[in-house]
């Protein structure tokens, strides 16, 4: 699945159940015959990307996530012992050759394995030093997601002085698209000039100028969905 | 006195402190008054020696006496926190007492789990003030660190203002080379692509 | 007394032996012959103790009182290695670097486990390269043993071919006794019979 899909499914507001079957769809697998390991990291990589993106993520993805990750590691078990004959197993293996195909003349080696003496290994308390190093490394984790968001943020220059201008041209659009229409809602996917970041952003940061000055009335059916807008 | 020796030789090999019931299990001396006697004969032996025997909220350990840490600690690279633990810790250090919201707002949801070792361990304790929860640092910081607390604040400030100053400065040269270099101002890269 | 306490504190810290040059460095004592005292006074004043300030060909370093080894060696940190993670490190021991995907091919899918565990434990390191990764032996890993990887690696190697040459010795022998009992060479069982 590429990146593109995945947001898709991360806007769609979808519940797990329908992000599986998304999962199977855009993946190809047969719903009879799944491939786990697919599946479970598909659903991972999805919600690490919900993570880096700050999204909430449902307790109960949460959950679906750990089911998929023990069922693949029963599975991947299950194999092991499944075909344990066929497994070039350590006894079959001759450490000083790691042709690996050539394997079966008869001979079993051991690898011997490291015998480890028992000797103390001191690990140290913590030191002033430690801690000071420890928060420059948190600060600058900070500060780079704050500049992160500041970079975001600088991409759609929102000039303030034109600000009440757009209230009060969006307000005569609005306005003016509901008498057209004769209608008594009208869709935010229609008042935004072209559907692009920036122009979501420059009508919808006004609109909510307006919700708030109760002059529209805004509803949401479903998340990262359609918003009809009423004047009050 | 082999009960004594063995108690001793037990807390040098473990690399991690020891409740007295393990170390009653270790040393097969049942009873744990015993232990706990031992254990105070040898604190007292160790008090002014470059090593000590001593307790924290997860058990007893033999460290280094902490004034001399800072001499012999490169020989052993490795801490017993975590980086996590240690960037809990030094947050709560610089800004105690720290809402721990704030302290999650930083370093994300686990650090619930740093805070909840840090408090067993005994350097931190969490209050409650209303609904939310402030982090303090406790006695036992002090005695792990072998400093008053104020101390310890101070040399973290000086250190870390240091530190951040050096840091920024090679920062600042290093966009000027970049600016000379192509004049344009580096713009972050599209977040979907 | 604060450098006694140093040379103490160093010798408590350091997992390998060090030399009477290591802790005048480390100790900042200009003096050989000062460090010599000390060390002298240490020696003696741990002499009936749980754990003791000895001498070996190495240099000068602290240890459990041999009789009483048996009893807290298990608390060493890697005595509880399992075999498996033994022979991994065996293998990557032997191969360094290793390719993940080889131990794989060897270890089957437990050795993920076994690489997860080694890594935490800083023995050893995975690095990326491209799309695989690769194993490497941590200085961990050489301070925990206490030699330089080459010498492990070669008395492993003289290990493994004793071994080889024992078990290759027994099976000629076990043929040709086969062989003389009925004349024909043998074959492998069938699997699924």
């Amino acid at each position: 699945m590429d990146e593109k899909e995945l947001m898709g499914m991360i806007t769609s507001g979808y519940s797990w159940e329908q992000i599986l079957n998304q999962v199977i769809a855009w993946e190809g697998m047969d719903p009879w015959d799944l491939d786990l390991k697919k599946l479970s990291e598909t659903f991972m990589k999805y919600l690490s990307r919900m993570d880096e993106l700050d999204f909430a993520i449902p307790a109960k993805y949460i959950i679906i996530a750990a089911v998929l990750l023990r069922m693949k590691s029963d599975h991947l078990h299950f194999l092991e012992i499944l075909d344990g004959q066929e497994t070039p197993e350590i006894a079959d293996f001759d450490p000083l050759d790691m042709d690996l195909e050539d394997n079966g003349n008869g001979h079993k080696f051991e690898v011997n394995p490291i015998t480890s003496p028992p000797k103390r290994f001191a690990r140290r308390r913590v030191m002033i030093d430690d801690l000071v190093l420890a928060l420059r490394r948190v600060m600058k984790t900070q500060e780079k997601r704050v500049t992160r968001h500041k970079r975001l943020a600088d991409k759609i220059k929102i000039n303030q002085e034109d600000v009440n201008k757009r209230i009060t041209g969006l307000y005569q659009r609005i306005s003016a698209l509901l008498k057209g229409m004769k209608d008594e809602e009208v869709e935010f996917s229609k008042i935004v000039p072209k559907w692009n970041r920036e122009n979501i952003v420059k009508t919808f940061s006004p609109l909510m100028y307006l919700e708030n000055q109760k002059k529209v009335e805004c509803r949401q059916e479903e998340m990262f969905k359609e918003i009809f807008i009423k004047r009050k | 006195m082999e009960k004594k020796q063995l108690v001793e030789a037990a807390l040098f090999m473990t690399p991690r402190p020891l409740k007295e019931e393990d170390l009653s299990r270790i040393t097969r001396i049942g009873s744990l008054g015993t232990i706990r006697e031992l254990l105070a004969e040898l604190e007292k032996e160790y008090a002014e020696r470059g090593i000590r025997v001593m307790k924290t909220g997860e058990g007893w350990e033999m460290q280094v006496a902490p004034q001399l840490l800072p001499s012999v600690a490169r020989l052993a690279p490795y801490s017993n926190l975590s980086e996590g633990c240690k960037r809990t810790l030094a947050l709560v250090v610089y800004n105690e007492p720290m809402p721990q919201a704030d302290l999650i707002k930083v370093q994300g949801n686990k650090a619930y789990a740093y805070v909840k070792k840090l408090a067993k361990m005994g350097l931190i304790r969490a209050e409650k003030v209303g609904r939310t929860k402030n982090l303090h640092l406790t006695s036992e910081f002090e005695a792990y660190f072998g400093e008053q607390k104020d101390n310890i604040k101070q040399q973290l400030e000086e250190q870390y203002a240091k530190k951040k100053a050096r840091d920024d400065k090679r920062e600042a040269k290093r966009r000027a080379k970049e600016q000379a270099a192509d004049g344009t101002p580096v713009t972050a890269p599209d977040v979907l692509g």
